[in-house]
């Protein structure tokens, strides 16, 4: 039981991740990343977190990767291109990480320490009353060094989104040759019959590019 | 406990769940419908069935038989993930909500709860925040103005309200130590509710506000403001589509209203007599009772307020809700220091 | 049946191991960064199955710790990344090689 | 109450004080006047319409445009009058203006830089008479299509539309 | 906020000039553009940089069809085009071609015709009222707006015959006397009055959210006012005090007690103050028309002009003959031209009609307020929120009808 639900979401982490990589719209790359992260947190709870499988799903997945589908949402990013730079990376990178990732794996795999007790599905281990005594007993110092730090980008972020802005463009009075430009973006407004002709053209155009 | 039996009664209790909550969101609609009616020198719904009692059936027919548009401009997968995610995040809340104590069917104590977590007001809160997604991304795989308007207002909206939503919980947390909802529950037990008995009226008003925002609700519903923005993110749903995301709404406001009576008005905590039986559903009949409350006082701010502008709910989320979230919990703390 | 502590490892180098793959090849400003957050979520499946496998809290509170570092990161990040692409009106990575805007 | 006969005379008009002023301002400006109904008409040389329109605005404290139209006789020459009708707020007096062009430069000064409100008056005038305004900023179509053959409201403007 | 235009490789839509911005066509079709008025806007965020109204997607060419139909037929037409005010469109082509034929109707043709022009105002402000707090999202006074504009339309069918086409006022007088116990009804409705506009003060005036919404909000200066052509409660927002009925009395209106109300601030605040206070205003003059109403015949005593007792045609050669020559010939005018405004609740609404002496208009042009109005529009809304255009569409109370023609 414990096993498979294991395998099935280091599976579900697995795809996800590679998915990120050859996703080439960035949202979707950012949905594979919420799928990893909640699948992570999954293992977490697997794992007996409880507390840290909540927070990521509240911080990770709610919180930070809302900002990264907002702001990709809000630069409206296309599709990647791809560029010379990108195919250089992919001849060196590819090889290479494999030989990094095998080298990782046997380490790892080869030090296989022999089981402690494990869990039951459902058993926790850290609940919340332990993790927030020791985070404010042993802990309390990092812990206030990381709220500055907090403080500190925040208003790093506000700094850079204020300084950097390109000055908003201006509001005025209607200046009408402008007008005209408005609403010709906007498509004027001709009658049903006229709107008839064009159809017409249109098609009559169509049916010429076909038939070349 | 056999694991058989485990997943037997999980599957029975996710089934009556799901149908009860399902059953309960098209009548609330069709109570939204007749109550307003009513404030409004309306009759409301009176055609199909007595009363226009099977009137959410006839719409949910109308739902399923009518045309599932997909518009051309569409980014297709999104667009019909959208609605699926924001309905099985709404759904998936009801999970960890108990209802009352447990029952004795032959020797198994089944409690009156899908599963019991000791994080469920964790788990509530990121399945939340994660419900943004769907409203933001229906509103950018729409690809259309008055959707994207629609779901950026939204997303930020949820994102800000989020966080006086959670803060206001906190004064509850620190009184009953624990996420537990049914340690909470009977924290508040003989009437000791956290409403008036730890002082928590500031934060269930901070809460009520943050929670109508959540749901995008009256005064707060910017995001389908139908005179601004047409329908916002739902503009090009049809069908069974734009029927996940009403559904999705209600089912968050239930879960809000749940919440709101688990933590603050002593969930299922009211007077028990008589036999047994009668002490098992009475409960539960208390809890209902005040989560139709809840909803009745959603309804009735529905057919009285104007709505907000966009950027005057983010400054009374971030310059009025937040610090009284915060000042709450510092005097609750403090309470809760110098007393104990 | 248990699952050996090895194979939550494995699984951690993995996922780093695509981060950094992915922060290698991709193109995109947004992306790049995203595979950022990959690695340390990579990292933090280390730290929690550690902490489950001897016992300690620690591992669970320095996965905490990460998350507050990435939260602000991607604050930040996501700040630098709008304001570059207001000036130069592009998100790849190749373009964007000066250390000014 | 039986009709008062139209006056037209320009001396008999003098005691109506826009006329008056306008006369002492600028008499080549005036080509005529009547006074019918109780309502002065003024008729204003093309050329000075703008000028007038400021004097009568900054002097004579008459500071509302109310309306901007036109109306064709179309046989007869100048063709079309294009009436303007101002209102003074303090004095509680209405005037008219009157020009009147021919068919073939049937161009009239625009007011807007007077009356900004002038704008979709004039832009009425022009959509459905044909009559333009120099130096409106932005003359266009605003009742009719854009494609729109031919200005409806002209006499001579077939009632079925021009086939 | 940076741009907001979707995923170019579905993009169907325009993009804006400048990429940071957004056009977003607002109508023809939507739910608050009251008609089919169709607003062009420039968005950056939810900014409104530019805006552009666009308009003729109504344009039913009433002027053109005065010219050809006799006088008398004309009324009719005048009801069609301010569709929520069509009494004071019939008040302004009646009493326009009375000058041009020097008469004048009887003192209790007037006092009705007050009393219907103000009733109206009433029904046209309700309306106004309903559909501008459905906008800002307070739902339930719409509906109670029409609970009372539905009082108000069945005195007008009771009178009229019609709901809101009613064609009563003729020139010369009006076309029946009111049916019996009609003033009482209307008496009833009146005393009653004030407590519903109690009623949807309570929901609105002292509400926060209402007033957050509309105070500061859409403001014109009393200079841009004037310069525009604003007029009406628009224009008094502004801080003008004008009001035709009481600074150029028609119709007997210089008969009438009652107050111009005026509000400086000359944002949605202030326009809505000044309507609602003209509620109590109208009621008031309602109160006075019934109390004071004169005795007398309802019909000038122009035989040429005024169709003929319904028995009397029936008795007498004469009139037979009138009846007939009026009916299939009309009456003719003499010629000349005359410029009537009344004060409509837009605004002012001005007929010019000229005659040629014969018995069809030669030209009729209306000065409807909704065309100014709507032209202060884009100065009321740039710089501002889209949810701000929303509440100053609803504030200038335009009919689309009216600047359509």
């Amino acid at each position: 039981m414990h096993l498979g639900l294991f395998i099935a979401f280091a599976v579900i982490c697995v795809a996800g991740a590679i998915s990120l990589v050859a996703q080439r719209h960035p949202i979707n790359s950012a949905l594979s990343l919420i799928v990893v992260m909640g699948s992570l947190a999954v293992l977490y709870l697997l794992l007996g977190a409880e507390f840290v499988a909540a927070i990521q799903l509240i911080v990770y997945a709610g919180a930070i990767m809302v900002l990264f589908v907002f702001v990709i949402m809000l630069l409206n990013a296309g599709a990647e291109e791809r560029t010379r730079g990108s195919r250089v990376a992919m001849a060196l990178g590819v090889p290479g990480l494999i030989v990094v990732a095998g080298v990782l794996m046997y380490t790892l795999a080869g030090h296989t320490a022999a089981g402690q007790d494990q869990l039951a599905i459902g058993a926790t281990y850290g609940p919340p009353v332990a993790i927030g005594r020791s985070l404010f007993r042993e802990f309390l110092l990092p812990f206030e060094v990381t709220s500055i730090l907090i403080l500190i980008a925040i208003m790093g972020a506000v700094l850079l989104a204020r300084y950097h802005a390109a000055p908003a463009p201006e509001t005025r009075a209607i200046d009408p040759d402008e007008a005209g430009d408005l609403l010709q973006l906007a498509g004027t407004h001709g009658s049903a019959a006229g709107a008839r002709e064009r159809r017409r053209a249109e098609h009559r155009m169509r049916e010429r590019e076909v038939t070349r | 406990m056999p694991l058989s039996q485990y997943i037997l009664i999980a599957v029975v209790k996710i089934a009556i769940a799901l149908f009860v909550l399902l059953t309960a969101c098209a009548y609330v609609v069709l109570a939204e419908r007749k109550l307003i009616a009513r404030m409004q020198n309306r009759w409301g719904p009176t055609r199909v069935g007595p009363f226009g009692f099977l009137q959410p059936l006839a719409d949910g027919l109308k739902f399923i038989l009518k045309e599932d548009l997909i518009p051309s401009h569409v980014y297709k997968p999104l667009y019909i993930a959208a609605p699926m995610l924001s309905l099985t995040l709404a759904l998936t809340a009801i999970a960890v909500i108990p209802i009352g104590q447990s029952v004795t069917i032959g020797n198994a104590n089944i409690p009156l709860q899908i599963t019991d977590v000791n994080i469920a007001l964790l788990i509530i809160l990121g399945l939340t925040s994660v419900g943004v997604y769907g409203i933001a991304l229906a509103g950018w795989a729409s690809n259309s103005k008055y959707s994207l308007l629609g779901s950026l207002r939204a997303s930020a909206q949820m994102i800000s309200y989020e966080l006086a939503l959670g803060l206001s919980l906190i004064g509850v947390l620190i009184g009953a130590g624990s996420f537990s909802l049914r340690e909470i529950v009977n924290s508040q037990a003989g009437w000791h509710w956290n409403l008036w008995y730890r002082g928590q009226f500031v934060a269930f008003f901070v809460y009520l506000m943050a929670a109508f925002a959540e749901t995008n609700r009256v005064p707060f519903d910017l995001p389908e403001a139908e005179t601004e923005l047409v329908a916002g993110y739902h503009t090009e749903y049809s069908a069974m589509k734009f029927a996940m995301f009403f559904v999705a709404e209600y089912a968050n406001m239930f879960t809000v209203a749940c919440l709101a009576t688990l933590l603050f008005l002593g969930g299922w905590d009211g007077p028990v007599f008589g036999p047994a039986w009668l002490m098992v559903v009475l409960p539960v009949l208390w809890f209902v009772l005040k989560v139709i409350l809840f909803i009745f006082v959603y309804i009735w701010i529905r057919g009285t307020l104007p709505r907000f502008r966009y950027d005057q709910l983010m400054a009374f989320g971030w310059k009025f809700l937040l610090p009284l979230a915060l000042a709450n919990i510092l005097i609750t703390s403090l309470v809760i220091g110098l007393t104990a | 049946m248990t699952v050996p502590l090895s194979y939550y490892l494995v699984l951690s180098a993995i996922l780093f191991s695509l981060g950094v793959l992915a922060f290698v090849v991709k193109r995109n400003i947004i992306t790049v960064f995203m595979s950022i957050e990959l690695m340390l979520n990579a990292v933090n499946l280390s730290f929690v199955s550690f902490a489950a496998h001897w016992h300690r809290l620690s591992g669970q509170i320095f996965v905490f710790f990460v998350m507050v570092v990435a939260a602000a990161e991607a604050a930040v990040g996501l700040a630098i990344i709008i304001a570059v692409f207001r000036t130069r009106e592009t998100l790849n990575i190749d373009r964007v090689n000066l250390l000014k805007l | 109450m039986p009709l008062a006969p139209a006056v037209t005379d320009l001396e008999q008009l003098k005691s109506r004080a826009p006329l008056d002023a306008l006369l002492g301002w600028g008499p080549e400006a005036v080509q005529g006047a009547r006074l019918d109904r109780d309502e002065l008409t003024i008729d204003v040389l093309r050329e000075a319409i703008r000028d007038v329109c400021e004097f009568l605005r900054d002097q004579q404290q008459f500071n509302f445009l109310c309306d901007v139209t036109c109306a064709d006789w179309y046989p007869t020459e100048p063709r079309f009058h294009v009436v303007y009708h101002l209102l003074s707020q303090a004095k509680k007096l209405r005037v008219r203006l009157k020009v009147k062009v021919g068919a073939h430069d049937a161009v009239v000064p625009s007011l807007t830089p007077i009356w900004p409100g002038a704008d979709y008056f004039e832009r009425e005038v022009f959509d459905l008479f044909g009559v333009k305004f120099d130096g409106h900023p932005y003359l266009r179509r605003i009742q009719m299509p854009d494609d729109w053959e031919g200005h409806p409201l002209r006499k001579d403007y077939p009632v079925e539309g021009y086939r | 906020m940076a741009q907001l235009v979707t995923n170019p490789e579905t993009q169907h839509h325009g993009e804006g000039p400048k990429d940071r911005t957004m056009i977003l066509n607002m109508g023809p079709q939507h739910p608050s553009t009251h008609g089919v008025l169709r607003l062009v806007l420039e968005v950056d965020g939810e900014t409104v940089l530019r805006m552009m109204p666009d308009i003729g997607y109504l344009h039913t060419g009433i002027e053109k069809t005065y010219e050809a139909k006799f006088y008398q037929q004309c009324v009719t037409l005048a009801d069609r085009m301010d569709y929520l005010a069509p009494f004071h469109n019939e008040m302004g082509f009646v009493l326009a071609v009375e000058r041009l034929l020097g008469i004048e109707a009887p003192p209790r043709a007037q006092w009705i015709r007050v009393l219907l022009n103000e009733l109206q105002r009433i029904s046209s402000h309700l309306v106004w009222l309903g559909t501008h707090a459905l906008d800002i999202g307070a739902m339930s006074v719409f509906l109670y707006c029409f609970r009372e504009r539905e009082d108000v339309l069945r005195l007008f069918e009771a009178i009229g015959g019609q709901r809101m086409f009613t064609d009563y006022f003729r020139v010369g007088g009006l076309a029946l006397e009111a049916p019996l116990g009609w003033f009482k009804r209307v008496k009833k409705f009146s005393d009653t009055f004030f407590e519903r506009v109690d009623e949807y003060e309570d929901l609105l005036t002292g509400n926060p959210i209402f007033q957050e919404r509309t105070k500061g909000v859409a403001h014109i200066s009393k200079e841009d006012a004037t310069a525009l052509g604003l007029s009406g409660p628009s224009l008094r927002g502004s801080g003008v005090d004008w009001d035709l009925r009481r600074d150029m009395p028609y119709s007997s209106y210089e008969k009438f007690q009652f107050g111009v109300p005026v509000e400086t601030s000359g944002d949605v605040w202030a326009r809505y103050l000044v309507r609602m206070r003209e509620f109590r205003e109208s009621n008031k003059i309602v109160q006075q028309a019934l109390a004071g109403l004169p005795e007398g015949p309802i019909k000038a005593d122009a035989p040429k002009i005024v169709l003929p007792e319904r028995d009397k045609m029936k008795t007498q050669m004469e009139a037979l003959i009138y009846h007939f020559k009026i009916v299939t010939e009309g009456f003719s005018v003499p010629a000349g031209e005359v410029y009537q405004a009344i004060e409509s609740p837009r605004g002012e609404l001005g007929f010019y009609v000229v005659s040629d002496g014969t018995a069809k208009p030669y030209r009729v042009h209306v000065r409807g307020p909704s065309l100014a109005n709507l032209q202060g529009l884009p100065k009321m809304c740039e710089g501002r929120l889209i949810a701000d255009v929303v509440a100053a569409i609803g504030s200038i109370d335009i009919v689309l009808g009216e600047i359509d023609r």
